[in-house]
């Protein structure tokens, strides 16, 4: 086998002068043509930089400071820009994270697709359309022989990825860099996509690197897979051997993720907290939630899932009072609540709560951690002076940081999930008896979305909360939901406890949901696309 | 608007009417031939004027007339009954010649036959009738109405024999005529189209876009002997000092009004410009309403009169055109100019005793100024300011809008900056802004004595006595008048040397009051 | 596409309402301002009498908003009756000067806007070059000048010193295109250099800032040369903030050119305005007055039309 | 201080003329060798060691005026741009943040006042209230309401937009807290750099007027009308004015180079 990429001792720095922060402290890297790697680690770990970097290209500040890039035998991190803006597109190729973003808005997918082929002139007009159209159905895409002439905004996410890997097949290249080309997908979707990506690359025979922090996912793509961490390999090993015996500590504390199980709990108290009927709400003059009916249980955690669409966060804003529903009514504890937040007292405005998905839009980036809580605090329970220090202390204790450390830093200051557990220590200030927490892990890498959950479910054992649980993921539902509720486009399609919906899904749609989780087996895929074909 | 000294909108009837009676009183019918020869005109050329005024809403009827733009256009296209020349006596114009009744009530105005409208027709008694009338009568809005209030009735005798009568007997009647608004116009069953073009002038109209220019063709067949030299005479309204000069400088004009003056002193080092000055009766006022506190107290007003530095006003506003003013509006030129005066000049201290006479510790007043009221008004009234701290007075400076300055302030404000373009003799100066009646008393001041001596003045005929008269009315004026009137100015105009103008001109207005399309000429 | 219709209809009435409103707001404007027509003409010579004979003759005697109603009435019949100071018609009394205001407008803007769009692209694809730096400080002089201080230079090394322009702007029907042109230059240029920067500083930021999307990377990535990546894929979806900026120095050519106007004597409707407000001749303010605000607004209309043209995603329904 | 340390040189000079301006200002008295409206000579004398700048038309000192010029330019163009801020911004995150009606009607005045060419409007106001300091102070103030407004509105429509707004709704705050604490402060940098710039275009507004004669009042001196006093000057290559309109381009370059870098920094901010 020969090398198509070898990277050696490849040192990236970022930040002026200086400030100057290491991405890469000298990392190895080789990869052999028709193979393809995974490339696995946690935000920060540097695997996107790592990704670029074997591209020759560095993102704005970001500079090659050390080691080799041996492409083909050239080395990128040496070579002239004329000589990368050869190679780039034709014969090393990119797929971007977000298809909708990477897509320019001004011009045709097909148009984008020649781009590459007309400029490097490995293929004229004409023949770079019928290549893209035959791409296009080889990745599966419906009417390929259309969807190349529409604008990236009239064509949905999952064929928008499809049709980018299309666009990095143009010039036929050697290399393609997969940069998280599924996270911003649902479940369903994904499969698709993977399944696409796989066929084609296996079919040209292309060495790629495969960048995801979802192992499951990489198990099912990559030949080898290289776990990163802090800018630092890990370790390297063949997908199968890394997925039955993971050698270092943090590898298996990856794994581990898994591992979170929720505390046996006692039948509801009688009662609903919450109950909702016959709601109905639209945006304009799309209705998006149509006869939703439901009933919060107290002191337990009800998981509302559903994919991008399914009105799931649109329930959520009806409860808060943001959008008052259309039709049916919202009640609280026995008596029905008014539409909207405005005419709602402070009482039930105090104990309805809501912990948001982006900490950074959720806090307002100018206040430091002590204004952020102090404020709902002093609101809500009119405490001041020493008293409400003491309380915010107690608060920040409750959400397990320093308040020493952390009180007086501003909310940029922060990481991803400090930021969500001030989020819900916001909330707890108002000493709610019910939280809504909307997607409140899914921005954050698992490890951390483990600490949120278990703060979480702490947090229940130990304030008896109710909690109103929206999100995706699965592998969370399980982890904490005592209820769940499957959606899909505004309508409740299953409810039901959790370990009955796992165990036997009555609605095909629960059904497929349930199979397209990836699952820690390299075979997985072809197993979920056979069943799902028949 | 701001570039159009608002002046204009003063401008004619403030100096407009019986202008340029001349020192020596009237000279009755004198022949046309007396005038002092310059090298003889030459026909031939074309004319380029930059004017400051002029304006968008400037039309023909004479009725409307608001600026020096018009003022020039009136006079070359059409004509009047009497004009003054350059050494000041009245002479028929259209009129062959007039006389009066010995009691001066009825008026006979006999008109040439030789003078032809420009569409061919001969002037006619009726045309003089109707361009009159159109000025009179409650419809009319003319600015030159209240003069014409002394017409009992008009009538024409025949063809060409016009008959005035007037309501009292007025020896300087004929004077009125040389004005730009009575200019004769052709008669149309018994009217006059005050927009039509055909006029007696030795010029025709081109093109007329109002506030922004006017072309005029010489008549070939000009009646009037030795005028109308020029081929072609374009007027420019060029509001921007620097533009006009600019203009003037590159040869794009060959005249301009209004020079800067703070910068006449660059432009005359330029080889191919000359400056032409004219003395005559202009002189800038600043008016205390004697009935106004603090102006009421004549110390207040004297202090104010020796903490004005003059000489420095002259110098640094007038750029040494013009000489100090001794706060009476006779020109030291004029009859009757009281050279005994002891002149009044800047001397804090006598201010400051005034002053205290007035039991005034310190003085806080507001001038009100423009310089819409006379170029470099601004100026002028901060020099003042700053002379009056040394006399230990806070005089603060106001600077009021251009337009709307002789509507909203003169007259209105206590203090204020004003101008007079004079009148040829002090009976017609006092009457028309000293005298307790007049319309434009703009100091409200009303001197027994003062006004009891004008109405002598004017039917006395001693020349001894009426010096004396005159000599204790400036006196008056000085001592107790509400006119603090630091300067008379010159008329100031730039033109490049090929311009040639006669060896005298008319001083009453600038260029060479305005008559100069058809006297000057180009060498 | 109707939504887009409904868009540019919606629009369109609102431009129709804020025109009222400045009429009005106009109309009270010169009713508050002190002295009226009468008095402008008639000047010191007012007498209560003549004044009075004056106003009645104009209609001046009437309340106030009666005479608004009578203009409004024959203003929706385009009638804009005459001028109270010379009795010309309005009409007459703007065409010419019309005219003259657009073809400065236009001669400005023809250079004005690819020059600064150029110099936009070219400082945004050399940023933080030299180029980039000294266009950068070069458009801060030129907007920091006071305009009619321009101009002023402008004359006394284009005019006085070198003689090739002339300082009067006379333009007249007599005059060819050429020599129109050629008479009209310097004012142009003031114009120009007054202009240009705006455009030129929003060009290059939004530019640059469109130069962060991801796509611009994927560009890159796919080996497109830098200048094509500036002009095909990032200018495309600049253009909103661009033609905006444009619009609004547009409207500025036409009806922020009254200094110019007057330095250079250039018959336009600036001059003609302030004429009309000094002399409160109400007909030809609201006129002219009117003409500017459509102006201002038809261009807004027009750039947001455009931008929402130049965005796929409202020209292309999903 | 650290964000200082960061700032690129053109920043760094900006600040230090701009600071310079305003120590001039400030201590004019101290500094200014005569007397603000003090006639110290003749007309229009050449530099000299008495007269460092040589004097102008009357003979007052052009150092002296400078300098003074200095406090009345910068302080009046600071004192309105404030009011308009003030104003502008305040309106501008109402309207986003209320939306509905009040947006609507907000607005469509806002459109109302920007569809009147500023200077007519300025006449007309000016005309109507008469010239003096104060009111021109007004009425710039008001024209400039207008363009501020649909900025603020703008940024603060993104922030609105934002979770933390709705958790402080949710939470039952009220309007003005709203505004002070959850929107302010995110549309603040953004506030600042328009700032640097309309204060640039209000005193060459300023400055128009003073050319169109209802400016600043004589004998205050300020820049712009120092520029109008002496410009015919410039017809004969006397540089005399270029001074003033030097000391304007200076201060504009010198405050755009500290609002470029700002921008650059609150983009930087989001990012």
């Amino acid at each position: 086998m020969s090398k198509l990429l070898d990277i050696r001792g490849l040192r990236l720095e970022a930040g002026p002068m200086g400030g100057r922060t290491t991405i890469l402290h000298g990392l190895d890297l080789t990869l052999n043509r028709g193979e393809v790697l995974g490339l696995v680690g946690e935000s920060g770990a540097g695997k996107s930089s790592a990704g670029l970097a074997a591209m020759g290209y560095t993102r704005d500040g970001v500079g090659i400071t050390g080691g080799e890039i041996l492409f083909d035998g050239i080395d990128l991190a040496r070579a002239s820009a004329a000589t990368l803006q050869d190679l780039h597109g034709r014969r090393i190729a990119y797929v971007a994270q977000s298809a909708a973003a990477s897509f320019n808005p001004a011009h045709r997918l097909i148009d984008q697709f020649c781009e590459a082929p007309l400029l490097h002139g490995t293929a004229a007009r004409a023949a770079a359309e019928a290549d893209a159209i035959a791409l296009y159905r080889q990745m599966q895409l419906p009417n390929p022989d259309q969807i190349g002439f529409r604008y990236p905004h009239q064509v949905s996410g999952g064929q928008l990825q499809r049709a980018m890997t299309a666009m990095a097949m143009a010039c036929r290249p050697d290399l393609i860099i997969f940069d998280e080309p599924t996270t911003a997908l649902d479940v369903t979707t994904q499969i698709e996509v993977l399944g696409a990506i796989r066929d084609v690359v296996e079919r040209y025979n292309t060495a790629a690197i495969y960048i995801t922090h979802d192992l499951a996912v990489v198990s099912q793509m990559a030949d080898r897979i290289t776990v990163m961490k802090h800018g630092r390999e890990v370790e390297t090993a063949k997908t199968r051997q890394m997925l039955a015996a993971p050698q270092e500590d943090y590898t298996k504390s990856l794994w581990a993720v898994r591992g979170l199980k929720r505390p046996e709990r006692s039948a509801p108290e009688a009662g609903p907290l919450l109950s909702m009927r016959g709601i109905e709400a639209s945006y304009a003059s799309a209705k998006v939630l149509q006869g939703v009916s439901l009933e919060l249980p107290r002191g337990q955690t009800t998981a509302v899932v559903g994919e991008s669409g399914s009105g799931k966060s649109t329930l959520a804003k009806v409860i808060a009072g943001v959008l008052p529903p259309s039709n049916g009514v919202v009640v609280w504890q026995g008596s029905p609540l008014p539409g909207r937040y405005q005419k709602r007292d402070r009482a039930t405005l105090r104990h309805i709560q809501m912990v948001y998905q982006m900490a950074d839009t959720a806090l307002n980036p100018r206040h430091t951690v002590r204004g952020t809580l102090e404020r709902p605090v002093r609101h809500f329970t009119g405490l001041r002076g020493a008293a409400l220090g003491a309380r915010v202390n107690e608060l920040m204790e409750l959400i397990e940081l320093d308040p020493a450390v952390f009180l007086d830093r501003l909310i940029p200051e922060l990481s991803g999930g400090q930021k969500q557990r001030i989020g819900i220590a916001r909330a707890l200030a108002a000493e709610p008896e019910f939280i809504i927490c909307d997607e409140v892990t899914s921005a954050l890498d698992q490890l951390v979305a483990e600490g949120i959950l278990r703060l979480l479910l702490r947090l229940q054992a130990e304030l008896g909360l109710t909690y109103m649980f929206i999100t995706h993921d699965l592998a969370t539902v399980e982890a904490i939901a005592d209820r769940v509720v499957i959606m899909q486009q505004g309508r409740i399609v299953e409810t039901g406890d959790q370990s009955r919906i796992f165990s036997d899904p009555q609605s095909d749609y629960t059904k497929r949901l349930l199979a397209s989780v990836p699952q820690m087996d390299a075979g997985w895929l072809n197993g979920v696309r056979q069943r799902l074909a028949s | 608007m701001m570039l159009k000294t608002t002046t204009a909108l003063a401008a004619p009837t403030r100096r407009g009417f019986l202008a340029g009676a001349a020192a020596g009183g009237m000279a009755l019918g004198l022949g046309l031939n007396t005038r002092a020869r310059a090298a003889e005109p030459k026909k031939g050329g074309t004319l380029r004027v930059g004017y400051t005024q002029g304006s968008t809403s400037d039309s023909l009827d004479p009725a409307t007339y608001a600026n020096d733009f018009m003022f020039a256009t009136s006079y070359a296209v059409f004509s009047t009954l009497v004009e003054i020349a350059p050494d000041g006596t009245a002479q028929p114009d259209l009129a062959e010649s007039y006389e009066a009744t010995p009691d001066a009530h009825v008026w006979t105005f006999r008109l040439r036959d030789d003078a032809t409208f420009s569409d061919g027709k001969r002037v006619a008694a009726a045309d003089v009738v109707s361009s009159i009338r159109h000025h009179m009568g409650p419809e009319s809005k003319s600015g030159i109405k209240p003069l014409l209030a002394q017409i009992k009735d008009i009538r024409a005798d025949g063809d060409n024999v016009v008959i005035f009568e007037l309501e009292d007997g007025n020896a300087d009647f004929p004077f009125i005529f040389n004005d730009y608004h009575l200019t004769i116009r052709q008669d149309k069953d018994g009217a006059i189209d005050p927009e039509s073009r055909i006029g007696t002038g030795g010029y025709v109209i081109e093109a007329f876009e109002p506030g922004v220019r006017i072309e005029l063709k010489r008549r070939d067949d000009y009646w009037k002997a030795g005028r109308a030299h020029f081929d072609k005479v374009v007027l420019l309204k060029v509001g921007d000092p620097a533009a006009r000069m600019n203009a003037l400088m590159t040869g794009e004009v060959d005249l301009i009004d209004r020079p800067d003056l703070k910068t006449i002193h660059l432009l005359k080092r330029n080889r191919n410009v000359k400056i032409h000055t004219q003395n005559g009766t202009l002189h800038y006022t600043m008016p205390m309403q004697v009935t106004a506190a603090p102006f009421e107290d004549v110390n207040v007003r004297l202090a104010l009169k020796h903490a004005i530095d003059r000489e420095a006003i002259v110098q640094k506003v007038l750029k040494g055109f013009g000489t100090v003013g001794n706060d009476h509006p006779i020109a030291s030129s004029m009859p009757y100019y009281n050279a005994e005066l002891e002149q009044h000049s800047y001397d804090p201290d006598k201010a400051k005793h005034y002053l205290s006479k007035s039991g005034l510790s310190s003085l806080d007043v507001t001038l009100y100024t423009a310089d819409a009221a006379f170029n470099g008004a601004v100026d002028a009234s901060v020099l003042f300011s700053e002379a009056a701290k040394g006399a230990g007075m806070n005089l603060k400076v106001s600077r009021e809008p251009d337009d709307g300055y002789w509507s909203n302030v003169w007259l209105q404000k206590p203090f204020c900056c004003s101008y007079w373009g004079g009148r040829p003799t002090p009976d017609l100066m006092f009457s028309a802004g000293y005298a307790a009646t007049a319309d434009w008393n703009d100091t409200s001041w009303k001197n027994e004595r003062f006004n009891q001596l004008l109405a002598e003045g004017r039917s006395q005929l001693d020349q001894g006595l009426r010096a004396e008269i005159y000599g204790e009315m400036q006196q008056l004026c000085q001592t107790d008048g509400g006119a603090l009137i630091p300067a008379f100015g010159q008329y100031v105009s730039a033109m490049s040397t090929k311009v040639q103008t006669p060896e005298q001109v008319s001083e009453m207005w600038d260029l060479d009051s305005t008559r100069f399309i058809e006297r000057w000429w180009m060498a | 596409m109707p939504p887009l219709m409904k868009l540019i209809f919606s629009r369109l009435a609102l431009g129709a309402v804020t025109l009222l409103a400045v009429s009005a707001l106009m109309f009270v404007g010169i009713e508050l301002l002190p002295g009226d027509l009468a008095q402008q003409i008639l000047g010191q010579s007012a007498t209560p009498q003549t004044l009075a004979a004056f106003r009645a003759d104009l209609g001046l005697d009437q309340p106030a908003h009666l005479r608004y109603l009578d203009w409004l009435a024959a203003a929706a019949q385009g009638d804009f009756g005459n001028s109270m100071a010379s009795r010309r018609p309005v009409a007459d009394l703007l065409s010419t000067r019309l005219a003259n205001t657009m073809f400065l407008a236009c001669y400005a803007a023809v250079i004005a806007v690819p020059v600064a769009i150029l110099l936009g692209l070219l400082s945004a694809l050399w940023r933080n070059s030299l180029f980039d730096r000294s266009v950068n400080v070069g458009a801060l002089g030129a907007i920091s000048m006071p305009e009619f201080f321009v101009a002023y230079l402008l004359v006394l090394f284009l005019s006085t010193r070198l003689g090739w322009f002339p300082t009067l702007a006379r333009i007249d029907e007599a005059a060819s295109f050429g020599d129109a042109l050629y008479r009209s230059f310097l004012p142009a240029l003031t114009l120009i250099l007054v202009v240009i920067a705006h455009m030129m500083r929003m060009t290059r930021a939004a530019v640059i800032n469109v130069l962060a999307a991801p796509y611009i990377e994927m560009a890159q990535l796919k080996g497109v040369p830098r200048w094509r990546v500036i002009v095909k894929h990032a200018l495309p979806n600049a253009l909103a903030p661009i033609i905006n900026v444009v619009a609004l120095n547009l409207a500025y050519l036409i009806v922020g050119v009254v200094v110019v106007e007057v330095v250079f004597s250039y018959p336009g409707l600036g001059q003609l305005l302030v004429d009309a407000v000094a002399s409160r001749d109400f007909p030809v303010v609201q006129a002219v007055g009117l003409f500017f605000a459509g102006t201002y607004i038809t261009l807004n209309v027009l750039a947001d039309i455009l931008s929402i043209l130049s965005n796929p995603r409202l020209r292309h329904a999903r | 201080m650290k964000t200082l340390k960061s700032a690129p040189t053109t920043a760094l000079l900006g600040m230090l003329i701009l600071a310079a301006v305003l120590l001039t200002g400030v201590f004019a008295p101290l500094l200014a060798p005569y007397g603000e409206t003090e006639i110290v000579g003749v007309e229009y004398e050449p530099w000299s060691a008495a007269f460092p700048l040589g004097t102008d038309n009357l003979g007052r000192d052009m150092l002296s005026r400078m300098i003074y010029g200095a406090r009345n330019t910068v302080g009046l163009a600071l004192l309105t741009t404030g009011i308009a801020f003030t104003a502008g911004a305040a309106l501008g995150m109402l309207a986003a943040l209320k939306g509905g009606w009040t947006d609507q009607a907000l607005s469509r005045v806002i459109d109302v006042l920007m569809a009147v060419p500023p200077l007519i409007l300025a006449l007309m106001l000016l005309a109507i209230v008469g010239p003096s300091i104060p009111n021109m102070v007004g009425v710039i103030a008001v024209i400039y309401i207008a363009p501020v407004y649909r900025l603020s509105r703008a940024a603060a429509m993104n922030v609105v937009s934002q979770d933390f707004i709705q958790a402080a709704q949710l939470r039952g705050e009220g309007t003005l807290w709203l505004l002070r604490r959850e929107v302010l402060p995110n549309i603040s940098s953004t506030l600042i750099a328009e700032f640097g710039l309309r204060f640039c275009f209000v005193f060459l507004f300023i400055a128009a007027l003073s050319f169109l004669g209802i400016g600043i009042q004589p004998p205050t001196a300020d820049w712009g009308s120092m520029v109008k006093e002496n410009a015919t000057l410039i017809t004969f290559g006397d540089i005399t004015p270029l001074i003033p309109a030097a000391a304007i381009a200076l201060l504009t370059i010198a405050i755009n180079f500290i609002v470029d870098w700002m921008l650059h920094r609150a983009s930087g901010l989001k990012s």
